[in-house]
């Protein structure tokens, strides 16, 4: 029998796989489809300190093998989100789960931070890093390495020793820098890599086809880029990385398991097919044991030599 | 309202042209998550990411029925697929039309490929001992589809054409005003015809409405909009919105 | 009749297809197959100042959309291109030619333009400043606005009047920044993207595919990306831009011009379909009539409101 | 040697298993620009960005045949593939074996994927009142092919396995210790194997080489090596090289 376990800095999955923000809302409407306990764990929708629509539709483009969002962190709220939504997940979800938030200041990532890491449900913080910073021109707190570093500070700071992840950008000259950053102001560990700045023009309309002009490029397109972000951050950091970008199926789990990650989220892929997470998880062992794969941790990062 | 989703494989039964880039295609598969009319499917399409999302035309047993509009290239090329070949969908999507609030006489107002999913909602209605009348939009005689079926439901089906070249000259509101006492109505179309029949209706009534989608079942906010009862998803919490509560 | 002609900075183009830096050698290989002075023209194999054979094979991976190359710049060298390439070309292209340049400190930089301003064949100097320079920690010229305009200067000192366009990587976190830092040091243009950095690992070996580690992704997958990068670059310059990664069809070419595109470069594609620049020059009449485009140059940019 | 490249459609007429992870593809076509043994055509596949080169096996009027492996998601996909179905291919790759140099008794060395080239070239050597003789090195007797269709050419065919189910027990060079005064030899198969024939073989020879390619007509340079007569691409001035070119 093969060993699937992996540790995320004391939090313990069964499996690596875990769905990604944004793509897995609060994990009830997947509980109706399966059993979502199978799962290491899912992210939650990322939580903003107040209620948010998100940007205007068309909010969705397609790409070749990929496609772009520009949903604008629509939540209700992380009030709301203790009230009704965590509420309602325990019904249907055994396991801790991966808090995802979001700020555009400083104070919002503490409110939240706090808030959440105050639940009992919430096993690891994943800070997003990615949202244009307000007190700052816009540009995201996650494209400066001491930015990025102040925010991991302060979150941890307030984070009631849970771990804190910082879910890095991948649009960005050198993520292994703002990586290191943020391990040094006291991450746990990294997620990466969020969406690719991308857009897409509509030829009959002359015009973006989002509203907001520019989205969130995910999906099978990105997997390489992912995997090269991972591979260097790896080399860079010794606090354990979440893979993403792109994986959708098993094998790019262990693809990007060799470069580095110590887990692994899937996000557009669940739009796709709201099972791709269930077959991956249920396929593992079978692939594992035809690439000789004894336990997953042992392949962690071992593709570098 | 809306069940379970559910994913599997369809075999194609026929797929053929029936009005000018609008196509008819039957597929037999598993067909128990459809639960009401108005709700839709999604199918994935080998080369293309995202799903396209088409409402269910007819149900009766394992055969499914959908008409589209070759507008892109997804379209295009499900209007090629041969049949015998499969298609993954998934079934059982979106909230769809709640026929209990139609009334004896509720008004169907189809515009283009809005007019498919009332075909379904028709036939429920009639199940149940309502009688519809149905107004179908179109932009010109070479687009029409539809008529002799919703006849040969015994249905008064009353056509219009944006260049008059069948049926009454004008747009779906022009054919309304000839109606009246209607108990409520039912509606699918573009936005802006959606819009007039809302202003123009004399009756309470649901809209059904499109989006770009992402998922299709609730899962990525890609396809929010505000109501007066709050934020909602067209794909999960709609397609179709009660009059009552649209933004315009 | 539509009118399909553009210009870049003087050099006037029948069409907007470019077959795109090392994908179309030094075009006699593709003469073979069809007469390429239909071309736009075409931006002839990455030239050095001396001759290279590049990396290690595996150079080739494979990803959803899309490839990785390692090539390395294996290229003869400048003085063979001008003794032997450029005559052999001469017998098979009578239009001018973009001359791609690359190098590893200033010098060769100068060095290379400078030879081949002085070629009457010559129409335009593409210089790829993706490449790692090795006098600044081997972090390449392009992704810093001040390494990148000082060798914009540098080559325009000696181009000998002919338009130079910067050829920008997308590996940046701020890429209008470095366009504009061009711009203001005399680029007569801008050309992007180059490849992004990606990999993948190859399961069996345990070992990355490429021999190199990491490769140039580029192809369908990338077009999101390079879409945004053109409209961002568009928005921050006033100076003409050659459009390109992903570029695969008609409407991908008329996108990029939407998105503020004077020309486009077609990458990849030549290498699944050696007869795609053709098949899309052929095309190109009949999409623009049904999209109501008269004049090409009408288009460029005109998606920005 | 070379001609130009072609880029057809042709239409599968036959695909089946014939060894372990092994198939035979016959495929119709304009097969003009193939013109010498040891050629590869490259293979457009649905969902798949690169071409997959594959060595011609065999020819004969409009007719090409290609054998395969199953060694990972394209050639998987190839198996599935229905006859009648199209494929996208680019015909005429590759310099090919150069038959003047054989002399009259040549030696053909193949391994596993490697032996399906040596059938064109027998066939063709044949044609020029050559006489070749085979070794057909194997892992095991599942893997074995070939051997029956060499036979039937009249060919004095030797089998090798690696674990000696079948034929005589080693590798092929194991069995080229038992031929002397061939005049010229032939090889394909993996670069061990390659490597091993020309350091046992006693005779000038041509090798053919498989690379990772991006595009397989020369313009990409993913595909170079270095050679004794400098810089060469595997798939335009290659896949056979001359023994006495080839840096180990
Ligand atoms: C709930 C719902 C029900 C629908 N029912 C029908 C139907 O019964 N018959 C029919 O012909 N059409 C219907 N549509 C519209 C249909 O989904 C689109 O015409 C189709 O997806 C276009 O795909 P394409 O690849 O040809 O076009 P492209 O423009 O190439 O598609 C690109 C992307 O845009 C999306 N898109 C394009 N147009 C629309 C649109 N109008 N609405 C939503 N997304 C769009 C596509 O899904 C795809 O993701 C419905 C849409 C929705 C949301
Ligand atoms: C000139 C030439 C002739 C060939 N002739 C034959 C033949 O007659 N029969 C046969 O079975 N095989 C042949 N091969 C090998 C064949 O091309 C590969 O086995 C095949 O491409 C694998 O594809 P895949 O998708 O199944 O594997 P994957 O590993 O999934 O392929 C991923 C990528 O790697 C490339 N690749 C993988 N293995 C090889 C390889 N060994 N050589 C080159 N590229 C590879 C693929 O082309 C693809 O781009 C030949 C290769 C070359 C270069
Ligand atoms: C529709 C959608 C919504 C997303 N929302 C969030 C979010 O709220 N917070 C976040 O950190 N990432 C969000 N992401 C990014 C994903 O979590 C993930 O990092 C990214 O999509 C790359 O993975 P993928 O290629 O598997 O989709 C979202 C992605 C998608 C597609
Ligand atoms: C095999 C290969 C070799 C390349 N060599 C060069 C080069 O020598 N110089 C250069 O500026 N760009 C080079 N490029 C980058 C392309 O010119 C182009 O910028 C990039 O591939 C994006 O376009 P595409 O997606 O259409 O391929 C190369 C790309 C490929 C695929
Ligand atoms: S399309 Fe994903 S929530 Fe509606
Ligand atoms: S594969 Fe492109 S040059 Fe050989």
């Amino acid at each position: 029998m093969v060993n699937t376990h992996v540790n995320l800095s004391g939090f313990e999955l069964d499996n690596p796989v875990i769905p990604a923000s944004g793509t897995f809302g609060y994990g009830y409407e997947f509980a109706e489809l399966y059993d979502i306990n199978i799962l290491g764990t899912f992210s939650f929708k990322g939580t903003t300190r107040d209620p948010r629509f998100g940007n205007p539709t068309p909010r969705i483009a397609e790409c070749a093998s990929g496609m772009l969002n520009s949903v604008g962190l629509q939540n209700p709220g992380v009030d709301q989100v203790i009230a009704e939504e965590l509420p309602r997940l325990k019904k249907c979800f055994r396991k801790k789960v991966i808090a995802n938030i979001s700020g555009f200041s400083r104070d919002e990532y503490v409110c939240c931070a706090e808030k959440l890491a105050a639940q009992e449900q919430v096993g690891l913080i994943e800070v997003n890093v990615s949202c244009p910073n307000v007190h700052n021109g816009g540009m995201s707190f996650g494209t400066c390495p001491s930015s990025a570093a102040e925010i991991t500070r302060a979150v941890k700071a307030v984070a009631n020793h849970k771990p804190v992840y910082l879910k890095l950008t991948p649009n960005v000259t050198n993520v292994a820098e703002i990586a290191k950053a943020c391990e040094d102001a006291g991450a746990d560990g990294i997620s990466l890599i969020n969406t690719m700045l991308g857009m897409r023009i509509d030829l009959r309309k002359r015009k973006p086809v989002l509203a907001n002009t520019m989205g969130g490029f995910s999906g099978k397109a990105v997997f390489p880029v992912a995997l090269r972000m991972v591979w260097q951050v790896y080399e860079a950091v010794r606090i354990p990385i979440i893979g993403m970008g792109g994986v959708s199926s098993t094998e790019d789990v262990l693809e990007m398991m060799f470069a580095g990650a110590s887990a692994v989220q899937i996000g557009a892929a669940n739009l796709q097919n709201p099972f791709i997470c269930k077959e991956i998880i249920e396929e593992l062992p079978a692939v594992m044991e035809r690439l000789n794969i004894q336990n997953l941790t042992d392949i962690i990062g071992a593709a570098h030599s | 309202m809306a069940g379970c989703l559910k994913k599997g494989l369809f075999k194609i039964r026929k797929n053929r042209k029936i009005a000018k880039d609008i196509y008819l295609m039957i597929l037999q598969g598993d067909t128990s998550a459809v639960t009401a009319p108005g709700q839709f499917v999604n199918i994935a399409l080998n080369g293309f990411y995202l799903r396209r999302p088409i409402s269910v035309c007819d149900l009766s047993g394992d055969m499914l029925t959908i008409i589209y509009k070759v507008v892109g290239h997804g379209t295009a090329y499900m209007s090629k697929l041969e049949k015998g070949r499969h298609l993954d969908l998934l079934t059982g999507l979106g909230n769809g039309y709640d026929t209990s609030c139609s009334g004896d006489k509720p008004l169907l107002i189809g515009g283009g490929v809005g007019v498919p999913p009332l075909y379904y909602l028709a036939k429920k209605l009639l199940e149940q001992k309502k009688h519809p009348s149905v107004i179908l939009g179109f932009n010109s005689r070479e687009d029409v589809f539809g008529e002799q079926e919703f006849k040969a439901l015994g249905l008064e089906t009353v056509i219009t054409t944006a260049d008059g070249s069948y049926g009454i000259s004008g747009f779906v509101t022009d054919a309304l005003k000839n109606f009246h006492n209607y108990s409520y109505f039912y509606s699918c179309g573009p936005e802006a015809m959606l819009k007039a029949v809302s202003d123009a209706s004399e009756s309470s009534g649901e809209l059904s409405f499109e989006e770009r989608m992402g998922c299709g079942f609730g899962a990525c906010m890609g396809c929010s909009c505000k109501t007066k009862y709050g934020n909602k998803r067209i794909c999960k919490d709609g397609p179709v919105l009660k009059k009552e509560e649209v933004i315009w």
